[in-house]
């Protein structure tokens, strides 16, 4: 990456940042970026999305600086490339599950079991889970979605979604259009799509009794979330890493939230612990 | 005195089937411009309803950086395929023998010309911006537009030199000039009105273009107005910078935008965009118009 | 014998050679050329002696030209007529090579102008047709003004100096008796001329570039009498200049204007003589029936 | 099949001036007639009709002319239009001597019916008479062989005038009381030596038709014998 | 020697723009070579068979380096045909009558507003498109047949037959203003009416033409991406009737290349789709040099 | 006075009007029609009475037939001359209502065919365009086989009879003398066919709907002389048959073939006659100086 | 300017004839003279001349047939070529006249060039000959009026003719000596009559160049006074 900045911290820095990935961080990395720009102007921060994969690859490439991954690379890169990537955990996201308002209005909450029926296409019409008499209508995500990933790994319990069943969205904006406008319709979003005038586009549906909020991530009772990842290939430097530093700073986070996305420093520890082991399980 | 009533009545029936399919275009055509006017109208009006003059500043919050690297793109690519879609049309018209390898070229440019522009956009990525090892900038985009805008250049040089009677290039043969000289001199001033429709019709479809920027322009953009330094990433005429364009933009802020605004930008967007061509679907006739004049001398 | 009346069955002295078709006497043993008294033939501007002509493709050959031998007269205007098909064209482009633009096709024999061969490996082509211009069946100005159709040609060939080049267009467009319809408006674009001055600004396209022979392939066959007669009028002046060679559908164009004239038929060279004589008293049967309208 | 109706037209064109031929031919057996009966009535009849022939060549003309003017002969066919112009001419003038023979006869008499000169005219006449009809016959096959040999027949007749004028004059100076009568002889005379003339021109005009050449083969009026 | 420099200029001319008339051989080659090596992976690294990727319906590559999955992209493959299909079919016979109108009717009008009208159709972004679909034509379909969503086929056939409208009307415009004056003057001239005239002269006449623009639009059908994508529905099953929510070529790239490990088995199958999709275009191309080799031939 | 030589200067009668410029002439107060002898004009098939004609356009209009009076005899060909632009198209296609294609065309007066008004409110166009047939300067078939050229006018008219059509081509190909040129390839692609034959392909398809006049706009001008030839020998079995009216360019074709002739200038008529009449006497001095070829 | 070559043609050949007018006036003059004088040199040269006229007609004839090839000569074109292609006829006949009255002139000298007939013939020979100027006068002028003057002028060379003839008859019965050479004053007035109506056909034909109408406005062969 063009590099011409020098020193760390914040006011003094130039350069360049230039990042690509996962959809679903890319607001998020443009909103730190603005503020991060406000205080440094001499640095260029370039964003673009492309999908998780894409960020990996190009991060191991060395094409651009930080890659945006909603997943842990060792998930789409081989491991001897992975391995020389650094991860920096900047936020954690919630999925929420939401439906049409029509059904909103009747269903609140679901159990897991509800949700997995829903969500395989065993359960067909709301009437089965109390609401109204619709079919129901599956929105997913691509399978190589990491929001999708999460969401089948924490609410589904792994099982797969019904694709064939299911519309699948690109994006998580035309999914959530998607649902508002389409009776019966049920998705998943992550919360970041649900900030500001979005949260009353649809509904929200509680796991298990649990509401999808930040607040029941960080005490660990909501247990669909994952970190968002921002790889650097080594250790980062310069601009970049006082763009990475800023988003992680206490400066950052109260934005951070507003828009949605939760700061990883607030997770209680024992969910922490429990999910990195989870996750170097599964990722071996 | 059958016959003749015979034919009366035959007369009678067809001239009642012209009625009604006249009757029939009529109504199609006036459904097609009605849905093309409801179109554009829509866009308009949803674009414009709501804007705001800040939607037009060269901000983070304005458009006017994306209508900037919109233009410099397509500034940009037709400075890459004009010149050898030019060339390549020469090649055709001129000195392509009618063998196996024209056929082939001609195949070549028009598989080129057909090929889904999402196919164009990972050729380019792949190309312009893995091999080289560089990252989104507009310049990779541009090439991409270009490929697309190639073959459109490349026939509609080829059609319009085709298109010259063949009396042009043997009376200035007859008169001792070469091959070349005839193209320099003669045949290419006399193809400028087309090849210039070719040229803004590729412009247009530059303007558009999406699918081949994804994955080459990059989705975001930097530009630091005061800034002049062509080597700084932040110089607007910079062309090795990642570059946004309108049209990218309206993808991006329907799909992944979280900006409480977002529709409202894509709606005015569009709505630029949709200006954007028809002025250049303007510009391209009074200009065709006007070298016509010109050509034929019907201008008093 | 498709054509006759009972005067004409009995004009004997033609009555054999009446009897064959025209097939069979151009490809028979007759392929002999009659020649008869040339005019002016004591100055000959171009030579060509067994000449032979092919189009070849991959699939077929086409013998266009055959045998052909002829002089032709300097400062006289020479017409060449037959029907359709004949070879009319392909001959008079032989003389300024404008055949070398087409694929596959090959010569033999020669062609001299002022004794020099053309076809020489050292002929340098874009002088050659300099030297003998060309004007078309279609009239074909240049999509560009007047003056500027004019100044291609001197422009080509390095002339750069404007005054220069404003006395050339001045002069040919004279010769061409084009200069008062069009100088005032030299400016203007050449296609908005009538396809009579379209036709003479051709012609003077072709002076501008000092020629010295013109070669003009049926150059009034697509324009309205009065318009014809005008270009006749101003050919009968170039003579006085250049040699002129005519491809004509007109028989009465050809006696008209023609000094000279040559009969083909079949790539032959059938009949070669003074134009009085070809069309008062050809000595071919062939030449008269064709002359007559009798063909076919 | 092109040109068929100019061939039509042409072929239309010989038979009317082969019918004037015809209708001449009469006029000159009639006038043999005259000139063996002395028929006065006979005599101003022919005289008097003359106008018809004058008519069938007018018509005629106009008939070339308007070939011309729509079908541009050329070569043989123009040589055939321009000939049968001027044979017309001649055509005319064989009927108009003949008229002008029987006008005399109608207005004097003929002195007398028996006597040699007339008889020798008569078959000088004669002679004439079938040149005439051999440049006729020529003229519609083209012979050219035949045409030649009509124009040295006019030798022949040349002969014959110098022979009858001299018997005439003989007869004169003889007896020059019917003095009129005897000059209005040397006229008949006179005139079939014309006649003869003019056969001859017809035949120079059918070999042009062929030939294209058209050349004095028995220049008239050689009246010294 | 003014001549040996202009013989030298001449071959320098002729030089440079044969090498560039190669370049677009090079450019396509690329291209091909390109995708064939991205996407022929499949084939060879994961051990696919051709007819599996063609005609199997199971699609479920892995996202990783090892494989495993199916790549049946049959239902890809019959979404892009259906949803052509139908769009040809909804667009063909009103482009038709349009250029008709646009050269027979009403040719003054047509030249000044509707040719006009047409280049700024092909001008409008197709994400735009797209958008507009999403927002007004899927609810518009939900409501006007009672269906629980507006997205499928029929939705995504209209979106393409209104894109490819333009094209199909500009082309077919074109090849009818190419036959002859004479043609039609003979037709009037016989007593014909003007309806009779059209579709017994001007319509076979310019038949090879509007066939040419018919698969021009065909082509831009096929590889259009981001509107489709946003109408489809993308569900990955064969549609049941033309209401049914269905996916197809473009709409599977556009979502998933992205997102997907670079090289892994589905990456791979994408680059497969990808390829195909050079492939049909290449039979467009194909179809039209047919057709029109036969045209000419018949001349 | 720009042609006479001294003779023809001197030429008595004409003197004074020779002195005006064809302009002037045309313009001038005298634009009386000198009308002559006609043939056959006891039979009238068309008459034309105070016809004007203008082209009307958003700019400007054009008068293009100035109060034109004739009437066309009945079996009878008769030929329209006149120099380019002077609206002998014009008044052709009024004949058969070809005019409504063009927009802005509008017509003051009546035309009559058998006493019946051509341009009464409820005339039916396509019926009249079928008693009327017109055949066009550039031969146009069809692109399709030669029989479907024939058989398209008796479709259109509601034939659908196989056996009926066959009847009709054979007939209408026979009429026009092609018949044995192309009877072993109806199927065959007209397009494929010379351009003399097309022509005639042409005629052959005019006859196929039982006209009862034809119209031919200069049917000659782009075929070769024998082709021409052999249209003008075809056209005179027509006359037999058919009212034939027949722009041309070509004097000697006028001569040829027409009974009648009509010579336009600027819009008027300037002489109407029989042909021989026209072409070797025309009694106004503009007609002569235009068949002489003196104009301009 | 178009057909200006045609019409420089057209010139010509007009030129060409008047030429060749002049030069039979010329022999007329002198063919006047040798009626005069009785010069039999002069008569025997002009006699032997008479070639250098027909070649002269042989020519135009040529160029007549020429400008008809080329040009397509129509209406007012055509009939001054085929009116001059008439006219060189009646010219030719014209020299062909005076070419004989001259041959029997060095034949057989003149019988007594004082005589009374021999003065009339030459008075109506100068009257001829200004018929024949005159036409040619009116072949340049093309004046209609002049030329049927000219025709009308005929008649009195018809009445001279009668005159004359009446004249030597009545000689030849008061003296039939000389009977040979009397005969030779009948026919050479009959020459000088015949060339009377030849001037006559010229005006005929000069008013059918102009007019287009070609009627005998005097029709020759009135013999009889
Ligand atoms: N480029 C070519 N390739 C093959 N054959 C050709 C070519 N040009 C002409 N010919 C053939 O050569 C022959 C002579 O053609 P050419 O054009 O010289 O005839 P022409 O006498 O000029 O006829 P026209 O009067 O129709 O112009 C014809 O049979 C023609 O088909
Ligand atoms: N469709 C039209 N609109 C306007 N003006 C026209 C139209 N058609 C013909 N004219 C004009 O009307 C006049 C007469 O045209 P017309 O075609 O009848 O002439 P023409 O005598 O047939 O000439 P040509 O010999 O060139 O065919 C011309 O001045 C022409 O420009
Ligand atoms: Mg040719
Ligand atoms: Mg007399
Ligand atoms: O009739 P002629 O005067 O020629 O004898």
């Amino acid at each position: 990456a063009p590099y011409s900045g020098t020193g760390s911290g914040t006011g003094a820095v130039s350069g360049t940042v230039i990042g690509s990935g996962s959809s679903a961080l890319l607001p998020l990395a443009q909103n730190a970026a603005k503020a991060f720009k406000a205080k440094n102007p001499n640095v260029s921060v370039t964003l673009n999305a492309g999908g998780s994969g894409t960020g990996l690859k190009q991060v191991a490439d060395g094409s651009v600086d930080i890659g945006n991954s909603d997943v842990a690379a060792a998930a789409k890169l081989s491991s001897d490339r992975a391995s020389v990537l650094v991860d920096h955990k900047v936020c954690v996201v919630s999925m929420a599950t939401i439906v049409n308002k029509d059904v909103g209005d009747k269903v609140k909450n679901l159990t897991k079991e509800q949700l997995i029926d829903i969500f395989t296409a065993k359960t067909k019409n709301w009437k089965e889970v109390g609401g109204p008499d619709e079919p129901i209508v599956l929105m997913t995500r691509p399978k190589t979605s990491g929001t999708r990933a999460l969401f089948a790994k924490y609410a589904l319990g792994g099982k797969e979604e019904a694709s064939n069943a299911a519309l699948e969205t690109d994006n998580s904006g035309i999914l959530l259009k998607s649902i508002e406008e389409n009776k019966g319709a049920v998705g998943y979003v992550a919360l970041s799509y649900l900030v500001g005038n979005n949260k009353d586009r649809v509904s929200t549906i509680s796991i298990d009794g649990t509401a999808p909020t930040l607040e029941n991530t960080y005490n660990g009772k909501y247990p669909v979330w994952g970190y968002e990842h921002m790889y650097t290939k080594g250790e980062a430097k310069g601009a970049v890493k006082a763009y990475l530093n800023y988003i992680v700073s206490s400066e950052y986070s109260g934005k951070m939230e507003e828009l949605g996305y939760g700061v990883t420093s607030k997770i209680q520890s024992s969910v922490t612990n429990s999910r990195n082991a989870e996750e170097n399980k599964s990722s071996k | 005195m059958k016959n003749k009533e015979q034919a009366q009545a035959a007369s009678r029936r067809s001239r009642t089937a012209d009625r009604f399919m006249t009757g029939v275009f009529y109504a199609v055509a006036g459904f097609f411009l009605l849905l093309l006017l409801a179109f554009v109208a829509y866009i308009l009006i949803n674009g414009f309803r709501d804007a705001t003059p800040q939607m037009l500043s060269f901000t983070e919050d304005g458009v006017g950086n994306q209508l900037f690297n919109t233009l410099y793109l397509v500034f940009l690519a037709l400075l890459i395929s004009v010149p050898i879609g030019i060339l390549a049309g020469i090649y055709l018209a001129e000195y392509a023998k009618d063998g196996p390898l024209t056929h082939f070229v001609r195949i070549c440019v028009e598989a080129l010309s057909s090929l889904p522009s999402i196919v164009i956009g990972l050729f380019g990525y792949l190309v312009f911006i893995l091999m080289t090892h560089s990252q989104w900038n507009l310049f990779a985009g541009a090439l991409a537009v270009s490929l697309l805008c190639l073959p459109l250049i490349t026939t509609t040089t080829a059609d319009a030199f085709r298109a010259l009677p063949q009396e042009y290039k043997e009376g200035s043969l007859a008169l001792g000039a070469t091959h070349w000289q005839s193209i320099t001199k003669m045949l290419l001033p006399a193809c400028v009105p087309r090849i210039m429709t070719g040229v803004i019709l590729a412009a247009g479809r530059g303007f558009g273009e999406a699918a081949a920027l994804l994955y080459t322009a990059g989705m975001s953009t930097d530009i630091n107005w005061s800034n002049w330094n062509l080597a700084s990433p932040t110089c607007a005429l910079n062309p090795f910078r990642p570059g946004e364009t309108l049209a990218l933009q309206v993808w991006a802020s329907r799909t992944e935008s979280i900006a409480s605004n977002a529709t409202q930008i894509a709606n005015f967007s569009s709505a630029i965009l949709i200006l954007l061509v028809l002025l250049f679907s303007l510009l391209a006739r009074l200009l065709n118009r006007h070298l016509d004049r010109k050509a034929t001398g019907t201008e008093s | 014998m498709t054509w006759s009346s009972s005067i004409r069955t009995a004009a004997a002295p033609q009555t054999t050679q009446q009897e064959k078709t025209a097939a069979q006497l151009a490809d028979g043993e007759e392929d002999k050329t009659v020649y008869g008294e040339l005019s002016g033939i004591d100055h000959v501007k171009v030579g060509i002696e067994n000449l032979n002509l092919y189009y070849e493709s991959a699939q077929d050959s086409l013998h266009a030209l055959k045998n052909l031998t002829m002089r032709i007269a300097s400062n006289r205007i020479t017409a060449f007529i037959g029907p359709s098909g004949c070879g009319k064209s392909t001959c008079l482009k032989t003389l300024n090579r404008m055949n070398d633009l087409v694929p596959g096709c090959r010569i033999t024999g020669s062609i001299t102008i002022d004794g020099q061969d053309i076809y020489a490996p050292d002929m340098d082509v874009t002088l050659l047709r300099k030297r003998a211009g060309m004007v078309f069946q279609k009239a074909n100005p240049f999509p560009m003004s007047i003056y500027d159709n004019i100044a291609y040609g001197p422009r080509i060939h390095g002339t750069k100096n404007k005054a220069k080049l404003d006395e050339i267009v001045e002069t040919s467009l004279k010769a061409a008796a084009l200069w008062d319809e069009v100088k005032d408006r030299l400016k203007k674009s050449a296609l908005g001329m009538s396809g009579g001055q379209q036709q003479r600004l051709c012609i003077a396209r072709a002076l501008a570039v000092q020629p010295e022979i013109l070669l003009m392939d049926e150059p009034t066959s697509a324009l309205d009498p009065i318009s014809t007669l005008k270009i006749e009028d101003l050919m009968d002046d170039l003579r006085k200049k250049y040699t002129v060679v005519i491809v004509t559908h007109n028989m009465q164009q050809a006696a008209r204007i023609a000094d000279n004239t040559a009969f083909f038929l079949m790539g032959h060279l059938v009949e070669y003589t003074n134009t009085t004589a070809m069309f008062n008293n050809p000595t071919d049967a062939r030449t008269e029936r064709y002359i007559t309208g009798r063909f076919g | 099949m092109p040109r068929k109706h100019f061939d039509q037209e042409l072929e239309q064109l010989t038979q009317r001036i082969t019918e004037m031929g015809d209708a001449i031919h009469e006029r000159i057996v009639s006038t043999i007639r005259v000139l063996r009966t002395g028929d006065t009535e006979l005599a101003r009849q022919i005289a008097g009709s003359d106008g018809s022939i004058d008519h069938m060549e007018n018509e005629n003309e106009k008939l070339c002319l308007n070939l011309i003017v729509s079908q541009q002969p050329i070569a043989s066919d123009l040589r055939t239009i321009a000939g049968s112009l001027k044979i017309l001419t001649d055509m005319e003038r064989e009927a108009d001597q003949c008229a002008d023979i029987c006008e005399m006869v109608a207005a004097e008499g003929l002195s007398d019916s028996q006597s040699l000169p007339l008889s020798h005219i008569v078959a000088t006449l004669e002679k004439v008479d079938n040149m005439f009809s051999g440049a006729m016959d020529v003229f519609l096959s083209q012979d050219v062989e035949r045409a030649r040999e009509i124009c040295q027949a006019d030798d022949e007749v040349d002969a014959l005038f110098g022979k009858i004028v001299l018997e005439v004059c003989t007869s004169i100076a003889q007896n020059s009381s019917h003095v009129m009568r005897d000059a209005d002889l040397l006229f008949i005379i006179k005139y079939v030596e014309r006649m003869g003339d003019h056969a001859t021109n017809i035949a120079e005009w059918v070999i042009y038709m062929v030939t294209g050449e058209h050349k004095d083969l028995n220049k008239g009026g050689k009246i010294i014998p | 020697m003014k001549g040996k420099h202009k013989v030298r200029k001449d071959n320098a001319g002729r030089i440079v723009v044969t090498a560039f008339g190669i370049f677009m051989i090079a450019i396509t080659f690329a291209i091909g070579i390109f995708l064939a090596y991205k996407g022929l992976g499949t084939f060879t690294k994961y051990g696919h068979s051709v007819g599996e990727f063609l005609f199997s319906s199971h699609w479920d590559p892995a996202d990783d380096f090892t494989g495993g999955g199916s790549v049946g992209a049959a239902v890809f493959i019959v979404g892009s045909l259906l949803t052509c299909g139908l769009a040809l079919l909804i667009a063909l016979p009103g482009s038709i009558a349009s250029a008709v109108f646009m050269t027979e009717i009403s040719p003054r009008f047509g030249e000044r507003v509707f040719q006009p009208a047409a280049e700024i159709f092909v001008g409008i972004p197709s994400v735009v498109y797209g958008w507009v679909g999403m927002s007004v034509l899927v609810p518009f379909i939900r409501r006007v047949f009672h269906l629980q969503m507006g997205y499928g086929v029929l939705t995504a056939a209209i979106v393409l037959a209104i894109m490819i409208y333009p094209s199909i009307t500009t082309v077919s415009a074109d090849a009818i203003r190419g036959v002859s004056r004479s043609c039609r003057e003979a037709s009037y001239g016989l007593g014909a009416t003007r309806w009779q005239t059209i579709y017994k002269t001007v319509l076979p006449s310019a038949k090879s033409g509007i066939f040419t623009g018919i698969i021009l639009g065909l082509a831009r059908a096929f590889g259009e991406a981001l509107a489709v994508a946003m109408v489809i529905g993308q569900r990955k099953a064969f549609p049941v009737n033309i209401f049914s929510p269905t996916t197809n070529l473009t709409a599977a790239i556009a979502a998933d290349m992205g997102g997907a490990a670079e090289g892994g088995e589905y990456n791979t199958a994408l680059w497969t789709m990808a390829l195909l999709l050079l492939l049909i275009s290449l039979l467009f191309i194909f179809l039209v040099h047919l057709i029109l080799g036969k045209a000419e031939k018949g001349k």
